[in-house]
């Protein structure tokens, strides 16, 4: 014991500093624009998480601890906290990649004038995001799920007055609404089938680290239909919020949100929950659903990967590389290697983070200098940049580091955990043979892929020349500020091998792997070990040389207008399907069924008060016409006779001799007949 | 067709296009003079009928009293009707009163028919005479014959025909006399 | 006089008070409206403080608690037997939440309507009026007098909508009227035949006891809605389905359900703000309270038989509800089609017959209660300052007015289930009940509770949509430099109107046990009434 | 020698003629000369039939006395149109239907 408190009370300290900063700073509003409660709360989330959950439970023990929530039917529903080495490591990583985005924010958020919004949203999910982690219950998980989503969507629409990112925010929170409506009948089923959320009695208290046989879960058949659809359900939520293939469209848009926010939810943290969820969930997976799961991983991973060749936004560019690393990682949990999955989640988390923020500082500088120059252009665009790294060395180091441990090269984090994805994968396939065989294969490529572009990308920005050479001699372009370097140095430090193991290629000897073992079924094979690392390094470093030529050297050999091109950069036109097919259509739908409503449903409703009323117009013209006109008639007739002899009575000398004479006509007549 | 019948169609084919005349004619005055016609045609009808004394009394009474009369009557009336003599070169021919024109159609119709059928069963009195032969022949004196008639069988009418006259003349003096008199 | 009839005649004081003082003076009367609605609310919370959550009630009449039982009308029909008409009150974990509820709503509809200045004086008569027939409905007992104040809250809505309402307001009102008068007018029917049907065991008289009529013991062998025993068919269907359905029907229509749900919009659009509120916040609320309290509790043999149709009718109103605000340009329409839709988690929960789905429906009635009404309150407060509504003319509302857009961002995202507010638990729980009844096995197949969670995707697609289209890019306002000057922040009152909705929401979503702990025994009886029939 | 018939049907058609012309006139003058038409008509019947009576010489007679009569009354009647100009500065019947000033 570090620290004087159990594990339990330390993580709920972990979540509430963060929320306390939250609510503060709403009160406070624009009188605190420093961060320093955001900042001081997430350092000491972060200590308290190192020393007081962390270092205690890593690889000790696991611990549970739940308070009475509700009660409905015969169900008690619970809270609690459940610390075991899962929820600790992901809180820990949560918190580490938290501070140093904090520090940088500080300097990259400076002068904005919604700043006092920023640390508020900022401090809302760093407490979703680490309540997210330890939660006991699934209910309460999906709570601190959505809100995570909630906090993006708040952070991603920060500069809410510029429609692209108004228009972003609202896309990413409905396509997570879809996920979670997975998530949600998901946890219905399980309530349904089970009769607890308690994760704790569904898996046992260690998730299912250890001893897979004590939970309940073990108890129910897992080839039954249900499983089959809570596992897929389960894995919808997690697609959307980890921006799995098909699902993934949201992530590149929300890079409308600051830079920082990007490295912090969309690169490291919450897009990972998604693959944490998996990890926590596992033992209801069945073959079935961990297929696909490898299908969908794989595909993400492929597509991710395509359609970060084709970006000219450095920022989707690494948007498309999360998306396609998130895809490694759920391939790792389809093939039952979430030990993988997880440890390649955390070295993800720090060298994506500091990807993001290399290219916030470039962005951060490139925007200042194109407003001294008073010059138009994209801060964000690939192609305005060149030769940077002249200008900010430090900067360029940090990011080559990065990348390097983005394509897998030894000596990096990178390195250890996509070859234990690949590596396993390989395993995972040979033990099933025949079209399995797929899986590795593309995954080699995709990573052959993965250090391409993003070879593509460090030599775009940093070699080459800088597209307005003419303007830089008078206005000089810095380096990144101290504030925003420091925490790139450290990141830079945890995106290399020795944070995560002393062996500088086995992965088998990381201190994560170790302790998540996920005991796997298939035989390692040895050679692969071997063969996958150097084909995948030889790749990558055959890559950079095409990508030197092609890029450096100007010897590119694809037109701009390739359809290819074309069809990556506009990310296989996925967003204009979704607009025509789903948003147009709903919205067609929509006003189709509100026609029908005011045309159909009030308009029955409207018929019948048309019909009642004209039956009671019938009625009364009956009433008037019929049965009063008889007696009007009646009326009438006398009057008409009274009115005929009054026509008589008119004064006239020529109407009466007239009438008279008539009167005698008609006499004479008579007689004549008669 | 004798000459008799003749003169006699023709008397009575002018008096009835005359009258029609009359009553179709806007222009009161020429309406007036065609009475004059009518009155005329009717006296030579007259002739037909054995009573020459009439005709000519006809012809002094009417002719020369009451038309004259008519004519300064409407001569003196007023200048409405003058400005009517003028309005009405338009319209030679004034449209019929559809009523009137009925009435006096059936008239027409019920009276000849009564003639026609009344025609083939002549009252008593008319075959007695004829049969007595106390009809009047032309070459009666039929003057002299009325003067007796006057004087003796019908004398108590002519006087107060002749009061009645009197009183006639004289409250029409009254009346159209002319108020401030009073 | 017990606390509860106190707490449903206080309105009626407070009406006469406001009759008997002169117009010259027609400033207090919205003070002795609030006044007198403060008591309310305080009794309320003492009533729901004092409440025993252990004790179920639904047909059990000594669980029942506040009772008050007073001989109203004892007449001798000779032949036909005595008339018994009893004034019989009682609250139990169903009534309870709602009635605490109404005085919130009825509290914020005063707050609402402290700018009426078109004659005050019948206004907060008739609003005072309503409040006690509201009351009188959550807590009547006896069949008629229940009737008696369901239609009693008919008359001074029509009045309201009719004289205070917008442009077409009259039509409104005809049509708010005319079809809930439909509904009534057929539960009198039935009304009759249950009484006919039903005795008194201890007295041997007919009866308009409810709590008498739940017991299939008190009817009459061979009557017409006779339980066990009964042969009576109209047109070739059972009596006592016909006698359910004529009533869900007029419940229904309060809910309201797709598709009598016509007048809803019209009456909530041209209804005054006030009205608007009570109208979403009660009124609706009364056609949930009436399925659970007399449809279900009387007739449990058919909802047992029926709930497939009435969960299915839920799921389309659901869906189709979200779908028709999506397609509205008007502000408050597109909240009364979203009122649609989120009453239709109220049918698909009770017609789950779990646990979870029945007191998941009493608690998003309860969240919609109030959230509604902070959704017309926000609506009224737009209105109020530039008479417009229509969502194409406003954008950029967040620069221009930062609390009204937070509390307008709060309450959408309450209202779309956002987790940590009230909606996100009744939502939660009415699917998960919906997915639970096929372990239960009371009929109800899983893919309408998926139906039901579409709908919560659409109310967050036509939640957002509004907030980004009004709120969010560059100011760009239809009436240009009048309105933004018009448009101004939130003022003190109306955030003290505001405030308590939104911490409600937050606190229930919270510690939804506020709710649960006081219905859950209520909604186990229930269910245990139904089971047998299953 | 002239039917009875031929004068029946020629005063007929005279005493029809003043008979429209007194129904029918929209001038009081007009109208007593549609009378004096009708008394003309039943002078020639007074005599056609007055051949057949040569005893009391009848027709003639009553002829003379119907002639003065006529006469009276154009006087009389013309005074009285007059009278009523005077009055009513018209002469159309149809305008003259009060009997009160």
């Amino acid at each position: 014991m570090l620290l004087p408190i159990s594990p339990i009370i330390a993580s709920i300290l972990v979540m509430l500093f963060p929320l306390v900063a939250s609510v503060l700073q709403a009160m406070l509003g624009k009188k605190a624009i420093s961060g320093n409660m955001a900042l001081i709360a997430i350092l000491g989330s972060t200590i308290i998480s190192l020393f007081g959950v962390f270092l205690p439970v890593w690889n000790s023990t696991s611990l549970q601890q739940k308070w009475e929530w509700f009660t409905i039917g015969d169900h008690t529903l619970h809270v609690g906290i459940l610390v075991n080495n899962l929820t600790a490591l992901m809180q820990l990583v949560v918190c580490v990649i938290a501070l140093p985005v904090h520090i940088y924010s500080r300097a990259y958020m400076k002068g904005d004038s919604g700043i006092h919004r920023y640390w508020m949203y900022l401090s809302l999910f760093c407490f979703a995001m680490l309540g997210l982690t330890v939660s006991l219950n699934l209910l309460q998980l999906y709570i601190f799920w959505e809100l995570v989503g909630f906090a993006s969507y708040l952070l991603i629409g920060f500069w809410f007055t510029k429609e692209t990112a108004a228009q972003a925010n609202k896309k990413a929170f409905l396509i997570n609404r879809i996920g979670d409506l997975g998530f949600l009948i998901g946890i219905a089923l399980v309530y349904a089938h089970c009769g607890t959320l308690d994760l704790a009695t569904l898996f046992n208290q260690t998730g299912f680290f250890k001893d897979i046989d004590i939970g309940l879960i073990s108890s129910i058949d897992k080839n039954a239909t249900w499983v089959t659809f809570a596992g897929l359900a389960f894995f919808l939520g997690a697609m959307a919020k980890s921006a799995q293939f098909p699902l993934h469209v949201w992530l590149p848009d929300a890079m409308e949100g600051p830079t920082s926010v990007s490295s912090l939810i969309h690169a490291a943290t919450m897009v990972a929950a998604g693959v944490f969820l998996l990890c926590t969930v596992f033992p209801l997976f069945n073959e079935t659903v961990l297929l696909i799961i490898v299908i969908i991983g794989t595909l993400t991973a492929l597509s991710g990967a395509l359609f970060a060749l084709g970006q000219y936004d450095i920022k989707k560019v690494l948007a498309f590389s999360t998306i396609s690393q998130l895809g490694f990682m759920m391939v790792g949990v389809g093939i039952g290697a979430w030990d993988a999955a997880m440890f390649h989640l955390t070295t993800h988390a720090f060298f994506k983070c500091l990807l993001f923020l290399c290219a916030g500082a470039l962005i951060h500088e490139m925007t200042h200098w194109k407003a001294k120059a008073q010059l138009d252009f994209d801060p964000k665009d690939l192609r305005h940049m060149g030769g940077l790294r002249r200008f900010m060395p430090k900067t360029f180091i940090c990011m080559v580091i990065a990348s390097l441990s983005l394509a897998g090269f030894p000596s990096t984090s990178g390195y250890l955990s996509k070859d234990s994805i690949v590596i396993t994968a390989y395993e995972w396939a040979s033990h099933l043979g025949g079209a399995y065989v797929l899986i590795p294969i593309l995954l080699i490529i995709i990573s052959i892929l993965t250090a391409f572009y993003i070879g593509r990308l460090i030599l775009k920005v940093f070699f080459g020349s800088f597209k307005y050479r003419s303007h830089i001699k008078t206005i000089k372009f810095h380096e990144a500020p101290k504030a925003m370097l420091i925490p790139m140095v450290f990141l830079a430090a945890a995106s290399l091998f020795p944070l995560f193991g002393l062996s500088l290629a086995d992965y088998h000897s990381s201190w994560i792997m170790q302790t998540l073992d996920a005991n796997t079924i298939y035989p390692t094979q040895a050679q692969a070990h071997l063969f996958i690392p150097a084909l995948l390094t030889g790749g990558a470093i055959l890559g950079w040389l095409v990508g030197w030529s092609w890029y450096v050297k100007k010897k590119y050999p694809l037109s701009e207008n390739n359809r290819l091109v074309h069809f990556a950069n506009k990310q296989g036109y996925l967003n204009e399907f979704n607009e025509s097919i789903f948003v147009k259509g709903t919205l067609e739908l929509s006003r189709i069924l509100y026609i029908f409503d005011q045309y159909m449903v009030d308009g029955i409703t409207k018929f019948f008060s048309w019909f009642v009323r004209g039956l009671s117009a019938a009625v009364y013209w009956f009433d008037k016409y019929i049965v009063d006109g008889l007696v009007n008639s009646f009326a009438q007739a006398t009057y008409y006779i009274g009115h005929l002899v009054r026509h008589v009575q008119n004064g006239q000398l020529q109407g009466y001799l007239g009438f008279a004479l008539t009167i005698v006509i008609l006499g004479i007549l008579y007689l004549i007949i008669t | 067709m004798t000459i008799e019948s003749l003169l006699f169609y023709a008397f009575a084919c002018m008096a009835i296009v005359s009258a029609l005349l009359l009553v179709n004619i806007r222009n009161t005055a020429r309406a007036l003079f065609l009475l004059f016609i009518v009155l005329f045609a009717m006296a030579g009808l007259y002739l037909f009928a054995l009573a020459d004394f009439i005709a000519i009394t006809q012809i002094l009474v009417y002719v020369g009293g009451v038309l004259i009369l008519l004519i300064f009557a409407f001569m003196l009336s007023n200048k409405e009707l003058l400005n009517d003599l003028q309005s009405t070169s338009k319209h030679f021919i004034s449209l019929p009163n559809w009523q009137a024109l009925v009435l006096a159609f059936a008239f027409l119709g019920v009276m000849v028919y009564s003639y026609i059928s009344w025609s083939q069963h002549m009252p008593q009195w008319i075959a007695q005479s004829e049969a007595k032969g106390s009809i009047i022949l032309p070459t009666d004196n039929n003057i002299k014959a009325l003067g007796f008639k006057f004087m003796t069988q019908y004398v108590l009418p002519f006087e107060i025909i002749s009061v009645f006259l009197m009183m006639a003349l004289i409250g029409a003096a009254h009346v159209s006399r002319k108020e401030d008199d009073i | 006089m017990g606390l509860l009839s106190i707490l449903i005649f206080l309105p009626l004081v407070a009406t006469l008070l406001i009759l008997a003082i002169p117009s010259s003076a027609k400033a207090t009367y919205k003070y002795i409206a609030l006044c007198f609605t403060l008591l309310q609310f305080g009794i309320s919370l003492y009533l729901y403080g004092n409440f025993d959550a252990k004790l179920g009630g639904i047909e059990q009449m000594d669980a029942y608690q506040y009772v008050e039982q007073l001989a109203w009308i004892r007449m001798d029909l000779g032949t036909v037997g005595k008339l018994e008409i009893d004034y019989f009150i009682g609250i139990d974990g169903i009534s309870l939440p709602l009635i605490v509820l109404s005085t919130l709503v009825m509290l914020m509809s005063v707050g609402a309507s402290w700018n009426i200045d078109k004659s005050p004086k019948g206004y907060f008569a008739l609003l005072m009026i309503l409040n006690m027939a509201v009351m009188g409905v959550f807590s009547a007992l006896d069949f008629f007098l229940f009737y008696v104040f369901y239609e009693v809250m008919l008359l001074p809505l029509y009045f309201l909508i009719g004289i205070w309402g917008g442009a077409r307001r009259e039509y409104a009102a005809i049509k708010f009227f005319i079809y809930t008068l439909l509904g009534s007018v057929l539960m009198l029917l039935v009304i009759v035949g249950l009484y006919f049907s039903v005795i008194n065991p201890a007295t041997g008289a007919h009866t308009f006891n409810m709590l008498h009529m739940m017991n299939p013991a008190n009817y009459v062998d061979g009557s017409f809605f006779a339980h066990i025993t009964n042969y009576h068919e109209v047109f070739g269907i059972p009596a006592r389905l016909i006698g359910f359905i004529v009533l869900f029907f007029a419940f229904a229509i309060k809910v309201p359900i797709v598709p009598l749900h016509t007048w809803l919009p019209d009456a909530h659009v041209e209804a005054p703000t006030p009205v608007s509120i009570i109208l979403a916040g009660v009124l609706l609320k009364v056609g949930g309270y009436g399925i659970i309290r007399v449809c279900y509790s009387i007739f449990p043999d058919i909802a047992a038989n029926t709930n497939w149709w009435l969960a299915l009718i839920g799921v389309i109103s659901i869906v189709y509800g979200a779908l028709n605000a999506l397609a509205q340009k008007d502000l408050k329409r597109m909240i009364a089609y979203s009122s649609v839709s989120h009453m239709g988690f109220v049918l698909l929960g009770i017609a789950s017959l779990t646990a979870e789905g029945l007191a998941g429906a009493m608690f998003q009635m309860v969240s919609h209660g109030f959230l509604s009404a902070a959704l017309f309150f926000l609506v009224g407060v737009l209105y109020d300052r530039v008479h417009d509504r229509y969502i194409y003319n406003f954008r950029g509302l967040a620069s221009l007015m930062p609390k009204y857009t937070a509390y307008v961002a709060i309450a959408f995202f309450a209202s779309l289930g956002l987790p940590g507010f009230s909606a996100f638990i009744g939502e939660a729980f009415v699917i998960i009940g919906a997915f639970n009844a096929e372990s239960m096995s009371t009929g109800i197949p899983r893919w309408m509770a998926v139906g039901g969670s579409i709908g919560i995707l659409l109310s967050a697609a036509y939640f957002l949509w509004t907030l980004q289209r009004m709120f969010f890019g560059q100011t760009r306002l239809q009436g240009g430099q009048a309105w933004q000057e018009a448009l101004t922040d939130l003022n003190t009152r109306e955030q003290v109107v505001l405030f308590p909705t939104v911490a409600l929401a937050l606190l229930l979503g919270i510690m939804p046990s506020l709710v649960f702990g006081n219905l859950n025994a209520s909604v186990i009886q229930l269910i245990d009434l139904i089971k047998p029939y299953l | 020698m002239i039917s009875l018939t031929h004068f029946l049907v020629v005063s007929a058609c005279i005493f029809c003629i003043g008979l429209y012309a007194v129904l029918a006139k929209r001038n009081t003058i007009m109208i007593l000369v549609g009378i004096e038409l009708m008394i003309n008509a039943a002078i020639l019947n007074f005599v056609a039939f007055g051949k057949y009576d040569k005893i009391n010489y009848g027709g003639q007679v009553f002829a003379l006395f119907a002639i003065v009569l006529a006469a009276a009354s154009v006087a009389v009647g013309l005074a009285l149109i007059l009278n009523v100009y005077r009055h009513f500065k018209t002469i159309n019947p149809q305008d003259i239907h009060e009997l009160k000033d």
